[in-house]
């Protein structure tokens, strides 16, 4: 198997490292270089924890939304149960006095319980999860209106175990929480059979449903993932912010599924890997506060960023098609996706 | 014309009916406003009857126009709106007003041109967003070291909202007059995350700056994490707007210093009250500028 | 017309080496080969559908180098794709005229296409089939026919078959050939790619064997009969077809199935197969073979009636989890839509069924013995693949077939039902696929085996039903099997002899 | 063919009149007896014809929805693209004082050529839409910030033309364009080659590709024409305020999805009609203005109007597998959407 040692060594590596990650590790390398030459401050280790603090709420929606894509659907409403689960968890937590422990299980047994009911219409009535979950974004964020009545509830200094930074590290405990998830996905997405599953199920669901697999309760039990990690996401938001705001994550699905896509998920299902997804975080996470640190306006950061998202996706994509081209000798055969 | 017959029919009813359009019932401060609607209209319920409507998004003018126009074909008697622009407003207004509808303007004061472009005039209660503002930059101002060098960042609301560019205004009448530099402005989008995210990108860029003020309280809110976790609390001084109940936390533990009460709830009864003086006895009463209290950590305690 | 000299294309390995062929009008050239030979691929090359590496090729002693599909069709070269190339949402009409539907500035004119594809459909035998059909109610073999009267419909000069008879009952294949005769008659160069060798002995005029990639013999059709086209397809590795198993004369019941229905298209069947019995099930296109066994097999929702495995209770089963978990396995008939998954690796595809026996607490994967159990399968059906790594969409289609047999042998199960199991697999990998039917057979388990090719089913089966309408009406001993019976029984349905 | 008169006349209205229609129109009157018992001031000819002249904008863009699901594909910048045009005819309107005519062309010129770039990278790039098009959600709305300087734009009576109600008639000139829009489109989705074509390359591009169509003109015509009418709603928009709003038509896209899918527009390409679509627009619309005529608080309308999307369309599911059981007596074998 090895020629020399050096040779094996470097195959190793090669062999180790997707090169995937290598492409997005690219993207932010150039992004944190050309905002280092924007900004005279940005290229401190301060930038750096600031942004890995922002990111757990995003990266637990991005996650979920990752095994959702995987299967071939979609949960529009990850936004919106971020905010109802962290109103359930402010109200638990003031208006009932729970202790925190129980608090995060309610935030997140509330995501789960809307995860489930995305998954059961979506799977058990055959309707089109972006419906449900568009349907249900509305539901989700009126109840988050409802329980709070509307109003910001400040938490204050009870969440502090969560989202204040640990001493010497600079990093949250809420960073940590998110690595976690992220890894954990990732064995899940990989090495399991439910993983296996899931990707077979993107694929071709029909030839999984004869091989004997009850591929609706599949969907479901992904659909309360996703929900489940909207809740955390929701706890994660409202640790940040020592308050729980029922207008949180508004479109922030959409910021999860382009983290997911810019990772190379697949839109269509069967194709996607929970560590690019989280690449694709950083890239996002990377850039909003890169330009709100360079200052640019609001319409440009709009443009910059819409057109950073595609143009991510566009290089993924010639990478991929590249990739294919040298490994075959052409171009994958799977029709585009439209 | 149709209009009016069908204004004619409800009328004969007895009661009036009064419809409060506001911007987004997300918001918190609509939520006050439409609560103190609620209360009055429980407490003069033989006077009138109410409808109380929001849109989904507090920049969605295109769902106002569509509100006045569906509270006029089911007949209101007046129309009591917080317009979220000033003035693609007026013409809708205008129509409700050839129907015969008694329309009444609070919060937001449509603009003075357009109105006379279109031929009407129409009774404004509200507060002065500007001048508001001022008053919380001028507490702010006073704990700053006046002279030193002191700078401040503002966090704006969404850009082509008319409250945000009114509050910014005042927070930038108040720097200047104190002689304080302003050395940012960026938007938060109204919300707490946007603004965190904006908030801890600032302090980044400008670790010295020594305050942050943003145009109202949720934004404010996202700001304080932001400090919080920048480790700057007592060192960076926040103001908000709008006086909302989570303001109150951090503005008793001194991480805010001062926010705006435009009292939401009266505004809406003296509108209301306003249509109903209208409807009763004929006369349009003049313009009434209401108060804009401001609210600091001894208010607080004096008022408990 | 038609000459290719030394054509090379090359995927990861080279898939066609120094091709030379030569194609004259009037003609039907034969091309054959074991799976993954590259007769698919070549047919592509000529369409412009894949792009070579290097040759030349002329047309009518032009210069002929297609960058596209429409070169292609401009220069008078058709094809019926070997996997069914519809639009499942178009009626039968417009798919017969998909590329170029009559119209006036850009409007449809639904009616002259209606009647011009009620007459292909008629020259085909389909005449009874309604035009303004959309394509996604038809069966596979209707499908097929449709294709092929969608080539037929465009006057083309040199027209390409890659496997047109996979789907096709014997009746159907009699009328495909009347139309060969006529296209031939007409001056069209046609090249017939086929695993069924009998068509090839009867149609070709010129035979030209692919083996690996470069021309393994190229000759009139009288100079190489079936043995030698045999011996040239496989080289040295032949494998030769092995003898069915003996009958079982006492065992008991594997599976009954009594009147059982579902929907229109299967009513009031019953059968029977014993243990380690091979048992055939026969019909003619659209007969409801396909839905009998779905609805077996749950995936369908039967109606009524009863299926009974070995001492279990009787039951319908409502998924197919249930009749799995009971003891039931299905090859489906359409492997693209029912049974593989393209994009994923030879590995997974193979182990898809048993996955959690290969994991720690049915959960976590072992790798190492979900990649040993795969090799060993791979082996074991001598599937030519670069690795298990590879995705299975581009393997050729009758290793594909042999591997979605090789999940449910992983799996095990007490009743195979097999649903064309050998369509568009090669002469040598049939024998194989033969040979795992028998071996299922000899230890005891039931089979039943659905085929268009009735000359298949009297040779590997040991009783032969027949399915006309969705109901069985005979059932035929070994001693009383002949093509004719069987031809008949299938088309009038009498269940007399 | 006719046994009696009468059977013949019902036979043939059952022929004409597609039962999809039927369900929907159900659901139609359903809705309106609903809001008549709620609110005495519901049912009268003012409220339909304020509906009316309400649903232009949304219908324009719920008809370019439904080609580009058609397709397979999604457009999620049509309201981006509507503020985008509607501030770009205000620049030239007031701004540059062109006349109301040219103004109208440079609208759908924008959205034409947003609808282009949306088209090439999604089809020649082989970049999913949904991701092109959502980072041009955030471009086109940068640049409409951007070309109004975040402000609106009072346009005035000028555009009164189109958006003043016929005397007499009740509804505005605006509604009998929307009304032709919605004919036009399902006379071209219905009848023409290219809408043949449309479906086709939604069900099975490959089988469409290789039947020697150019199938990726065809995809960037149709984002042309979704952005085309695009344009036209932010027309009819900046008519009815009788200003340009940069911020117009924020989460339209979901709306007019919500509609198509009502309608029983697919989201995996392939099924779907204007008309139903239509259907799907009025639905919303009634609902919108019927809830606020009862006064329902906001937070109920959100839950109100999540539930009964998900509703229509788990009731046309079920219709739909109810006609294909009759029809075919088992459901069609095409595997399910996600
Ligand atoms: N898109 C592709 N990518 C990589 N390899 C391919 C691709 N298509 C075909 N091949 C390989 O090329 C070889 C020839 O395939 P081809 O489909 O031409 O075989 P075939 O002779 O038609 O076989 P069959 O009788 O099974 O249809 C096979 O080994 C196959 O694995
Ligand atoms: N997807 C489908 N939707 C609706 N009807 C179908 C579908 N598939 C098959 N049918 C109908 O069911 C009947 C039985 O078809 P089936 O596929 O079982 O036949 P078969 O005997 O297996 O023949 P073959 O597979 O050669 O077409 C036919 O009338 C066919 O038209
Ligand atoms: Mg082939
Ligand atoms: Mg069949």
């Amino acid at each position: 198997m090895s020629d020399t040692g050096g040779k094996s060594v470097w195959h190793n590596i090669r062999q180790q490292v997707n090169p995937e990650y290598l492409g997005m590790a690219g993207v932010l390398i150039g992004l944190v270089v050309l905002f280092t030459l924007l900004s005279d401050h940005f290229l401190s280790l301060r930038t750096f924890t600031t942004i890995a603090n922002q990111v757990p709420d995003l990266t637990a929606l991005a996650v979920g939304m990752t095994f959702v894509l995987m299967i071939g659907g979609i949960d529009l409403s990850v936004g919106a149960v971020l905010a109802l689960s962290g109103a359930a968890m402010g109200v638990v937590l003031v208006d009932w006095g729970w202790p925190l422990p129980m608090a995060i299980c309610a935030a997140m047994g509330v995501g789960a319980l809307v995860g489930f009911v995305n998954g059961a219409i979506s799977s058990w009535w055959a309707v089109p999860s972006f419906i449900v979950t568009l349907g249900m974004m509305e539901v989700a964020r009126g109840a988050a209106y409802r329980i709070t009545n509307s109003q910001t509830k400040y938490i204050g200094s009870q969440l502090d175990v969560i989202a204040e930074p640990i001493r010497g590290l600079g990093i949250t405990p809420a960073f940590l929480a998110a690595a976690v998830t992220v890894i954990v996905g990732h064995l899940v997405l990989t090495r399991t059979v439910l993983g296996r599953y899931m990707t077979a199920i993107g694929t071709n669901e029909e030839a999984v449903r004869l091989s004997g697999i009850n591929t609706r309760s599949i969907k479901v039990y992904v659909f309360v993932i996703a929900g489940l990690l909207s809740g955390l996401g929701g706890v994660f938001q409202s640790a940040r912010l020592s308050s729980a705001d029922p207008n949180a994550g508004i479109a922030m699905e959409l910021s999860a599924i382009a983290a997911a896509v810019i990772g190379g998920t697949s839109l269509m299902g069967g194709r996607g890997s929970v560590i690019s997804t989280f690449f694709g975080v950083l890239i996002i996470a990377l850039l909003q506060t890169g330009l709100a640190q360079v200052g640019v306006s609001e319409p440009s950061k709009r443009i910059i960023t819409g057109s950073v998202i595609v143009a991510a996706v566009m290089a993924d994509t010639y990478r991929r098609r590249y990739a294919a081209g040298r490994r075959r000798g052409r171009k994958p055969r799977k029709p585009g996706e439209a | 014309d149709q209009g009016t017959t069908s204004t004619g029919s409800a009328t004969s009813k007895g009661k009036p009916r009064i419809a409060l359009i506001m911007k987004s019932l997300a918001n918190e401060f609509f939520a006050t406003m439409a609560k103190g609607a609620e209360d009055h209209h429980a407490a003069n319920a033989h006077r009138y009857d109410l409808i109380v409507n929001g849109t989904k998004d507090e920049r969605d003018l295109a769902r106002q126009v569509s509100l006045i126009e569906e509270m006029t074909s089911q007949g209101c008697d007046a129309i009591v709106i917080a317009p979220a622009d000033s003035k693609a407003l007026a013409p809708a207004c205008r129509r409700a007003m050839e129907a015969g509808v008694v329309v009444i303007n609070i919060d937001n004061r449509l603009d003075a041109e357009v109105l006379a472009e279109a031929g009407i005039s129409i009774p404004f209660v509200g507060p002065d967003n500007r001048a508001g503002a001022k008053a919380v930059g001028d507490v702010l101002a006073k704990q700053l070291i006046p002279g030193a060098g002191a700078r401040v960042v503002i966090i704006e609301g969404v850009p082509s909202a008319f409250n945000s560019q009114q509050r910014r205004m005042g927070f930038e009448d108040a720097m200047k007059q104190a002689n304080i530099e302003v050395v940012a402005v960026q938007s938060g989008q109204w919300e707490m995350g946007p603004a965190n995210t904006i908030a801890a990108a600032m302090l980044n860029e400008h670790p010295d700056i020594d305050a942050i003020l943003c145009c109202n309280d949720n934004m404010a809110l996202g700001a304080v994490a932001a400090v919080k976790a920048a480790g700057g609390e007592g060192k960076i001084k926040i103001v908000g707007f709008d006086n909302i109940e989570a303001i109150h936390g951090p503005l008793r533990e001194g991480l805010v210093v001062a926010t705006a009460d435009q009292h939401a709830d009266r505004l809406a009864v003296e509108g209301i009250e306003h249509a109903l003086t209208i409807l009763e006895t004929g006369q349009t009463p003049s313009d009434r500028e209401t108060p804009v209290d401001i609210v600091t950590a001894e208010t607080l305690s004096q008022a408990q | 017309m038609l000459s290719i000299r030394s054509l090379c294309k090359s995927y990861a390995v080279p898939v066609l080496i120094d091709v030379d062929l030569d194609v004259a009008a009037g003609q039907v050239h034969a091309l054959v080969g074991a799976n993954g030979a590259g007769k698919s691929t070549l047919a592509k090359i000529l369409c412009g559908i894949t792009p070579f590496d290097s040759g030349q090729m002329t047309l009518y002693d032009k210069p002929y180098r297609p960058t596209g599909r429409t070169d292609a069709l401009a220069a008078g070269i058709d094809m019926v794709h070997q996997e069914l190339m519809l639009v499942d949402t178009l009626t039968v009409a417009e798919n017969i005229h998909l590329g170029r539907i009559p119209n006036t500035l850009g409007f449809a004119r639904q009616h002259s296409m209606n009647r011009a594809a009620s007459q292909v459909l008629q020259q085909i035998g389909i005449g009874s089939l309604n035009p303004a059909t959309l394509v996604g109610e038809l069966g596979v073999g209707k499908k097929q026919l449709v294709a092929i009267a969608a080539a037929l419909a465009n006057r083309c000069r040199v027209l390409i078959l890659d496997e047109p008879t996979a789907a096709l009952t014997g009746s159907e294949t009699e009328i495909l050939f009347q139309q060969i005769a006529l296209l031939k008659s007409q001056g069209v160069a046609i090249i017939y790619i086929s695993h069924r060798m009998e068509e090839i002995e009867r149609l070709a005029d010129w035979t030209t064997v692919l083996r690996d990639g470069r021309v393994a013999a190229s000759d009139r059709a009288a100079a190489l009969p079936q043995s030698a086209m045999v011996a040239h397809m496989a080289g040295e590795s032949r494998r030769m077809e092995a003898d069915r198993p003996r009958q079982p004369v006492h065992a008991g019941d594997a599976l009954r199935v009594r009147n059982l229905s579902a929907g229109d298209a299967v009513s009031d069947a019953s059968f029977v197969v014993k243990r380690g019995e091979i048992l055939g099930l026969a019909g003619l296109v659209g007969s409801g073979r396909t839905e009998l066994l779905r609805a077996v097999f749950g995936a369908d929702r039967a109606d009524s009636g009863q299926v009974h495995l070995g001492e279990q209770a009787p039951c319908r089963y409502a998924t197919p989890r249930h009749a799995v978990r009971a003891g039931l396995a299905m090859i489906a008939e359409d492997r693209k839509r029912d049974g593989i998954l393209s994009t994923q690796t030879v590995r997974t595809n193979t182990t898809l069924a048993c996955l959690p026996r290969m994991a720690t607490l049915r959960s976590w994967i072992k790798r190492r013995s979900e990649e040993s159990e795969a090799i060993r399968f791979v082996d074991l059906l001598h599937v030519r693949c670069h690795n298990i790594e590879q995705p299975i969409g581009e393997l050729s289609g009758g290793n594909q077939q042999k591997l979605l047999i090789g999940r449910w042998l992983m799996r095990g199960a007490e009743v195979f039902l097999f649903d064309e199991p050998t369509r568009g697999i090669d002469v040598a990998a049939r024998a194989e696929v033969h040979r795992l039917i028998y071996d299922l057979a000899a230890q005891g388990k039931g089979v039943v085996v659905v085929s268009s090719d009735f000359d298949e089913l009297m040779m590997i089966c040991h009783r032969i039903a027949v399915v006309h309408r969705g109901r069985i009406v005979r059932d035929f001993k070994l001693d009383e099997m002949s093509r004719h019976r069987l031809v008949e029984a299938a088309v009038t349905g009498s269940s007399a002899t």
